[in-house]
């Protein structure tokens, strides 16, 4: 009962907090003073009691696009092991959970599409571009990690109750780099997308969400906000458990950790958003090719593994 | 000389005349080598008739004479009169050309001939084989070397000459009726070629075969 | 004879009679005839396949028939009862479905009016027969007849010189099958002899030509990569409802056979080497199939090519199957078959549905061109449904029948990673896995283009002003199968118990999809979607309408959205290698850089594959026939030369022979 | 049951004097209606009459029946006639259709209609007695009869192409069958030389004395006659002759020449190889067969690939079809070949009355020129299109089953080579036909409207005969492989 109180709580709070730390770390790291921490979630409650512009164009897909984004964005949360202290939801399918996160993402392109923007248009293109760059990096590296379990359910292999021995050490790791990687890419941060330019062209989910507005935009953002966070702590999982693998600290520490990890990826994120540009179109393939990598080397670890 | 060496010099003159036909561009000319050719077997028929006693060959060489040595040439000769092309437009192969190459078919005639079995009544008929063989080869390149349509008859029926010497030669004895078919067959061949001859004429207003290759992939 | 045999016996008299009434009764609706006769076929056939499921039966057909050396001779088992199912299942509302499309679609005028009836009778009826074929040369019978008939069908519109050259692809592509289909049946028969299907062992080593052979023909009619070519032409050039059975169904038949042949009792040691071809076909025909899918501009050859990625993924599936029979791994063989059966039971209805509502779109339209579609949304609000349920199947995504059978494919390669068959196995099947993924992202990608440039945006055309909804029995059609693709979800662990049954595998597949409890995603996902959506109305906030961002300089001309093009040129330029793709800017004026007068952009792709493949083959048999033709020259002294030189060859090779 | 079946000879020679007495008719009576009616009635008559004659041969043991010195039926011959005389009724029953329309169009002489019932019943006679004849010599007689009478057929058009196929046809065919003399000569040569005393050209006597011929001039003799058969039969490279004829003559002949003529010279083929099989020496004969079998249907596959003549197209598939039929000969399989025949010739003959029909309607013979036959008259694009199908032995027509045995067998035989030429020519004929046969239905056509009313009754029928021949062949037509 303590870990679904626990994890609700992480659940409505964290992915606010998530997204105000980056930007006041930003900030901080640009000498800017910056949005107070909680930013975000006055946003949010803002939007929701702002009008509502929908487009001439728009279908009624354009708003139930959002909200299934948002129940999608949940429901990833509940299945996901982002937290260590995450209490078992009933299925915790691992290609379910990828496939989910891709339905999320079909969802984003059709509301992106619907209204015939060309902002809109464009955005949605480089998402789905992005999202089958990043597929096989996220399938791959997980794969790896369910090898080495021998279970597709999530539950168990992220559990730290499976022995961990010290083979298992590269593909975690490396599986977490992968993962980090490509959520970068996934959830359009630098150096894919730069969520803070003035010209949308540019961009990708700013670009996606440009005719959203009130209610509509509250739901997108916190479905995106979502994202982050459990993407992250998917990540950082690996890592967790790659660390489990040389010392075993107590459930307690782990529950900490986890959320430490969280912010260490944060503060990674924003120091990646402080010091390096934006890349070039063209040139995104060269960065995912590096999360890609990493997913096989993940692969070629747990095959290794299987071996000895 | 006996009766049987006599009608073995006759088939190579037959053969020797055919040959002496490939060597003119004229058409009569042809016709009128064809029927001394064609007699000459139709002799030698007549002789072994004799030889042999057998009567019905008689029959035979008197068929021959009549058809294809009389009224062949001569019906042919009427087409020719009718459709007023009495030379060769010009053969594929020059004319002395086509004579040597006769010549040289007729030695390797004698060459194949002696390589069959001897027929069974152990006469050496080297002679006979050696002309039909030749008389064959001789109509196949006049058919190939000459453009005219009458040509190729007459070539073709040079050709019948030598199966039909052959047949005399090898096989004796082949069934009466058989042969009358035969004759009977190459009568009405004549008569519907002599027919299309003309009618070549009045289509094409030549009776040049090589220049009918409308019908062609 | 029993209840399953005289159903398929009436089934079989129904579909022979309407065709013949339809193609002889001079009426003005051949449908009237033909249309209830196929549904009744149907529900015969559903019947038949669902009381026949767990019967071994065989009958043939009476005295008089008989084909020479063997007779015609049916066999019913699970297998071919599972397919029967799905051949009248697809059958159902593509009847109900068709005579208003071609009423609509004006082309049952000429010709085509008065075969179509009968070839879709013919059609349905030969498609039945090769599931049923207990032998070789019943099955190659009714193999024929089902290429002929459908051929006929995709040559509907006779008028374009188009739908001519489909035929012709089509037929040369089945011809070639059945070339390869009949030296592999003959070369098993000098092994077996024996004409019926359960006497050819295909993994026994001394078979393995004829094997490999048969294995070319299916792949050919299946559209498995390289052999897909005919696929994308006769497809789009076909009517919806005929498209609709040549993808959801006839490739499956095709499919079918390679399961009847390769799994029974055929399984030998030289399976692997079949194994092994089918893992890597069916993998490059699925990353093949969706790269070329994408960059479609027609809406149907689109789907044409997902079928090709489909049925790679289903020869996949097959492979993995077979891996797991000769290394006589349970878990694999039960993952890898019940994902190969599932899937086509799935691609069945899900790519029917999408061919139907593509011909819906087309009839109402008249055009597949996706240039020229675009915000059909309010015009069409039921096919716009069912078309998304479809892109939704079909990209494999959840809750819906192609993520199930997506992911009964991952398990089973996930389980060869996981058994002991050294270390390529496994490192194959986390290739293949990675490959699946990105397939996955580029289907998703495709569909998500296909399903807004139909639907989404804002029109381009001004048709669409005009357009309506389709008839309400082209509706039903769709919604039927739309309504399928969600029952076939809920269903699924039933549905893969059932393929256990069939294949004779381990019952470890289905309890792992009741484990994956998809009705339970669908009631959570649902549910929350109501309650947001009714959190976030309920709250009262107004909505304004207003015009789309256009930073306000006013009115967007409706094409300054994207296009087709455009949204796949990130990822075509990606792979530019393989599509051959090439832009080709043109901007033209005096002062080109500021006030351009001509601007054009056009790309293209081509396959490497026909360029470089089957053309050079076909310029060679051009080739020789050219150089052939040069003996018939006309010349009769030629011909006589022909006859001397023949003599003299003959001649020759008597003396010295 | 008798020993030796009896043969009706009143039925035989009513057979064989009708085709006389027709001709006279023709020439003498003034209307051509009566002509053609009267002809076609008899052809029935004689396909009965044909049918009766040759049931006993398969009620009972099988055994040839003689009937005068040199001729003899036997089961093969006797099917042959049968399928002859079906093959003329079929076609000169068309002729009555296609004759009249020829005529109401103005495109035809009434004097050379009546010249064409005059040879083709002829021709029709002399095609018949080439199945009954023992004797070579005869046969020869027979086959070169029929050169020199279809010569007429071929002649019909009497326009520049018909002159120059004629001459072609006569002198061509004229040339190789004098060969096929000299062979007869040879073998009757060789049976001098102890197996029969003064020699015979009987086949039945040559076959049972077969060990005794003499090698050498029994080898000659088959090489000849092979060649000049052959050349009649249009085997590759000997063919020339065939597409120019058989484009030429008028449908109805054309479907003769196709559907029954190349029967008679392919029986005369198999009446030989029998003798050198019998002779325990036949791998050399049955090789030369099978080899020249493949090679034709190989090379008139790739022919079929580049035709501008619809006509034409048909008569490079009778020749596949003939390298086919060869191939059964190669394997020694009589039924097999008859079957074969059997199924070519009814789905040919279809094939070219429907052609004639197609030509009537569009106004020209060229393919190129033939377009959208599918709107011009549907019901014909159907059945051409069926027919096409049905040559080219798509199952469920009859050509299927023959071709699949021939293939089975010459895998059985171990002749993979020919098997793969076999293989390949069928495959790249079919797609070939398709190719051809899709142009010429497809796209919009030429003259808007049809020139004239298809008459399809003969092909429907001889296509459902076809059907049924897929459908219901037993396997003891060929007593199983």
């Amino acid at each position: 009962m303590t870990d679904w109180l626990l994890f609700s709580i992480a659940l409505i709070v964290l992915p606010f907090l998530t997204v105000g730390t980056i930007r006041l770390l930003k900030a901080r790291l640009q000498n800017r003073l910056g949005p107070p921490l909680l930013q975000p979630f006055y946003n949010f409650f803002k939007l929701l009691g702002k009008e509502e512009v929908v487009s001439n164009d728009a279908s009624w897909l354009f708003r139930f696009c959002a909200v299934a984004n948002l129940c999608l964005a949940l429901f990833l949360a509940l299945i996901l092991p982002w937290l260590s202290f995450k209490p078992v939801f009933l299925i915790e399918d691992l290609f379910l959970a990828i496939y989910l996160l891709a339905l999320l993402r079909f969802f984003s392109i059709l509301q992106a599409l619907d209204a015939g923007s060309p902002f809109g248009g464009f955005g949605a293109s480089r998402e789905a571009t992005l999202s089958l760059l990043v597929e096989p990096a996220v399938v791959l590296s997980l794969a790896a990690v369910a090898v080495i379990a021998r279970s597709t359910d999530l539950g168990d292999m992220f559990s730290f109750a499976r022995p961990h021995t010290l083979h298992d050490l590269t593909v975690w790791s490396t599986a977490g780099a992968a993962l980090f990687l490509a959520s970068l890419a996934e959830l359009s941060r630098m150096p894919v997308d730069d969520p803070t330019t003035h010209l949308e062209l540019t961009m990708v989910h700013e670009a996606m969400v440009i005719e959203s507005s009130g209610p509509n935009l509250a739901l997108v953002e916190l479905a995106y906000a979502l994202r982050l966070v459990v993407m992250f702590g998917l990540a950082g999982q690996c890592f967790i458990h790659a660390l489990f693998c040389v010392i075993h600290p107590q459930t307690s520490t782990l529950a900490i950790i986890s959320l430490l990890v969280i912010f260490a990826m944060i503060l990674i994120t924003a120091l990646v958003e402080t010091v390096v540009v934006k890349l070039r179109w063209t040139r995104v393939p060269e960065y995912v090719a590096y999360a890609i990598t990493m997913a096989l080397l993940a692969a070629g670890g747990a095959i290794m593994g299987r071996m000895t | 000389m006996t009766l049987f060496s006599f009608s073995e010099a006759v088939a190579l003159l037959a053969a020797i005349l055919s040959v002496l036909m490939v060597g003119s561009g004229n058409l009569r000319t042809n016709l009128l080598a064809y029927a001394l050719s064609t007699a000459a077997i139709a002799l030698v028929a007549g002789l072994r008739a004799g030889i042999l006693g057998e009567s019905h060959l008689l029959l035979i060489a008197l068929a021959m004479v009549v058809i294809k040595a009389l009224w062949v040439p001569w019906f042919l000769s009427r087409i020719l009169d009718r459709i007023k092309v009495y030379f060769d437009p010009g053969t594929v192969l020059a004319i002395p050309i086509a004579m040597h190459t006769g010549i040289v078919l007729m030695g390797i005639s004698y060459l194949l001939a002696g390589r069959l079995p001897l027929p069974v009544d152990g006469d050496p008929v080297t002679g006979s084989t050696t002309a039909s063989i030749s008389l064959l080869f001789t109509g196949a390149l006049f058919m190939l070397t000459r453009k005219t349509a009458v040509s190729q008859v007459v070539g073709f029926l040079t050709m019948e000459n030598g199966i039909f010497l052959f047949a005399l030669t090898m096989a004796r004895g082949m069934p009466l009726i058989v042969e009358m078919g035969v004759l009977l067959d190459v009568l009405v061949a004549v008569m519907i070629a002599g027919l299309i001859t003309f009618k070549i004429q009045k289509s094409f207003e030549h009776i040049d075969v090589t220049r009918l290759t409308d019908l062609r992939e | 004879m029993n209840e399953v045999g005289n159903l398929l016996i009436c089934a079989f008299w129904i579909l022979l009679g309407s065709a013949v009434v339809s193609a002889i009764a001079n009426v003005r609706k051949p449908s009237l005839f033909a249309a209830p006769g196929l549904v009744a076929a149907a529900f015969l056939g559903i019947a038949a396949s669902i009381i026949g499921f767990d019967k071994y039966l065989s009958f043939s057909a009476p005295p008089p028939f008989y084909l020479g050396l063997a007779p015609v001779a049916f066999n019913v088992d699970p297998l071919a009862s599972f397919f029967l199912f799905l051949l009248c299942l697809i059958v159902l509302p593509v009847a109900v479905y068709a005579p208003a499309y071609l009423e609509q679609h004006k082309s049952s005028d000429g010709l085509s009016g008065r075969t179509f009836w009968p070839s879709l009778s013919i059609f349905v009826l030969s498609m039945g027969g090769v599931i049923l074929a207990a032998n070789a040369l019943t099955f190659l019978l009714f193999f024929e007849l089902m290429s002929v008939s459908s051929a006929i069908l995709v040559a509907s519109d006779i008028r374009a010189l188009r739908a001519a050259r489909a035929v012709i692809v089509y037929l040369g592509a089945t011809r070639v099958a059945v070339v390869c289909l009949a030296v592999g049946f003959i070369l098993f028969y000098l092994h077996s002899g024996d004409w019926s299907f359960s006497a050819i062992k295909a993994g026994d080593p001394a078979c393995l030509p004829a094997a490999v052979l048969v294995l070319a023909g299916l792949a050919i009619k299946a559209g498995l990569w390289p052999f897909h070519i005919w696929l994308p032409y006769a497809h789009p050039e076909a009517p919806a409802p005929v498209s609709a059975l040549m993808s959801g169904v006839m490739v499956k038949v095709a499919l079918y056979a390679m399961i009847r042949l390769f799994f029974g009792c055929g399984v030998g040691s030289a399976s692997l080497t079949l194994a092994v071809i089918l893992v890597v076909l069916g993998g490059v025909s699925a990353l093949w199939g969706v790269l070329f899918a994408l960059v479609q501009i027609d809406l149907k050859r689109l789907l044409a090519y997902s079928t090709v990625e489909n049925v790679g993924l289903i020869a996949l599936s097959l492979g993995v199957a077979l891996f797991g029979k000769v290394f006589a791994s349970e878990a694999v063989t039960a993952f890898g078959f019940a994902a190969a059966l599932y899937h086509c039971l799935g691609h069945g209805i899900f790519k029917s549905l999408l061919f139907l509502c593509a011909g819906a779109v087309d009839s109402v339209m008249h055009t597949r061109d996706l240039h020229r579609l675009s915000g059909l949304k309010n015009a069409m609000p039921f096919t716009m449904v069912c078309f998304l349920t479809g892109a939704i199947a079909i990209s494999a995504l959840p809750p819906l029948n192609g993520f199930v059978g997506k992911w009964l494919l991952y398990q089973g390669l996930l389980q060869v990673a996981l058994g002991d068959g050294g270390v390529v196995a496994p490192a194959l099947a986390l290739a293949a896995i990675g490959v699946l993924a990105l397939v996955g992202g580029l289907a998703l990608a495709c569909f998500s283009k296909a399903f807004f440039l139909v639907f989404l945006g804002r029109p381009r055309n001004r048709a669409v002003a005009r357009a309506r909804e389709c008839k309400a029995s082209m509706v039903f059609g769709q919604v039927f199968l739309a309504l399928a693709c969600l029952a076939c979800a809920v269903g699924s662990s039933f549905i893969v118990s059932g393929i256990e049954t069939i294949g004779n595998v381990n019952f470890m597949a289905s309890a792992a999809t009741a484990c994956l409890d998809v009705p339970l995603v669908i009631c959570i996902l649902a549910s929350a979607c109501v309650f947001v959506y009714m959190a976030i109305t309920l709250a009262g906030r107004r909505v304004r309408n207003y015009s789309t961002w256009e930073c306000g300089y006013g009115a967007l001309s409706e094409r300054m959205q994207i296009a087709d093009e455009s949204f796949v040129q990130p990822v075509a330029s990606l792979f530019r290698p393989v599509l051959v793709y090439k832009l080709a800017q043109k901007i033209e004026g005096r002062d080109r850089r500021h006030f351009p007068e001509v601007v054009s952009v056009e790309t293209s792709m081509q396959s490497h594959l026909e360029s470089r493949f089957y053309l050079p083959i076909i310029h060679l048999v051009e080739y020789l026939s050219n150089h052939l033709a040069r003996l018939q020259a006309g010349s009769i002294h030629l011909y006589l030369l022909y006859v001397l030189i023949t003599l003299v060859f003959l001649l020759l090779l008597g003396v010295y022979l | 049951m008798p020993d030796i079946l009896e043969i009706d000879m009143k039925v035989l020679i009513a057979l064989i004097a009708a085709p006389l007495a027709l001709a006279v008719m023709a020439l003498s009576l003034r209307r051509i209606a009566v002509i053609s009616s009267i002809t076609s009635l008899v052809s029935w008559l004689q396909f009965g009459a044909s049918l009766y004659l040759v049931a006993p041969l398969f009620v009972g043991a099988g055994s040839p029946v003689p009937i005068l010195p040199g001729f003899l039926i036997d089961r093969l011959a006797g099917s042959f006639l049968c399928l002859t005389t079906l093959v003329c009724a079929c076609s000169l029953t068309q002729a009555h259709f296609f004759f009249r329309r020829q005529l109401a169009a103005g495109a035809e002489v009434l004097q050379r209609v009546r010249l064409f019932y005059c040879f083709a019943v002829l021709f029709s006679l002399s095609m018949q007695l080439v199945f009954l004849c023992d004797n070579l010599g005869y046969m020869w007689i027979a086959i070169e009869g029929t050169t020199l009478l279809s010569a007429g057929l071929v002649y019909h058009n009497r326009d520049r192409n018909a002159v120059e196929a004629t001459w072609k046809y006569l002198i061509i065919c004229s040339v190789g069958i004098a060969f096929a003399l000299l062979g007869t000569v040879f073998l009757f040569a060789s049976s001098r030389y102890g197996a029969v005393p003064g020699g015979t050209l009987e086949i039945s006597l040559l076959t049972g004395s077969a060990p005794l011929l003499e090698h050498q001039l029994r080898r000659l003799g088959f090489i000849f006659c092979f060649l000049g058969y052959g050349t009649k039969a249009g085997m590759f490279p000997l063919h020339s002759w065939l597409p120019d004829a058989h484009s030429e003559a008028p449908a109805p002949a054309s479907a003769m020449l196709s559907g029954a003529l190349l029967n008679c010279a392919l029986f005369a083929i198999y009446r030989l190889s029998e003798v050198s099989t019998a002779t325990g020496q036949g791998a050399f004969s049955s090789g030369l067969v099978l080899w020249s079998g493949a090679v034709t249907v190989l090379v008139s596959g790739l022919f079929l690939v580049r035709q501008h003549g619809l006509k034409r197209l048909w008569a490079y598939s009778s020749i596949e079809n003939v390298g086919l039929m060869l191939v059964a000969i190669g394997l020694g399989q009589a039924p097999l070949f008859f079957l074969q025949a059997l199924n070519h010739s009814v789905a040919k003959v279809a094939l070219f009355l429907t052609s004639g029909s197609i030509i009537q309607i569009t106004g020209t013979k060229y393919l190129k020129k033939m377009r959208g036959l599918a709107q011009l008259s549907p019901l014909c694009a159907l059945v051409l299109v069926l027919a096409a199908v049905s040559v080219c032995g798509l199952p469920p027509f009859g050509s299927f089953i023959p071709e699949w045995v021939i293939l089975l067998s010459t895998g059985q035989a171990g002749q993979w080579v020919q098997f793969g030429f076999v293989v390949t020519g069928l495959a790249v004929g079919f797609i070939a036909v398709t190719y051809h046969v899709l142009r010429l239905v497809s796209g919009s056509p030429r003259p808007r409207q049809p020139l004239s009313t298809p008459d399809l009754f003969v092909p429907v029928c001889l296509l459902l005969i076809s059907l049924v021949l897929g459908l219901m062949i037993p396997e003891f037509f060929w007593g199983g492989p």
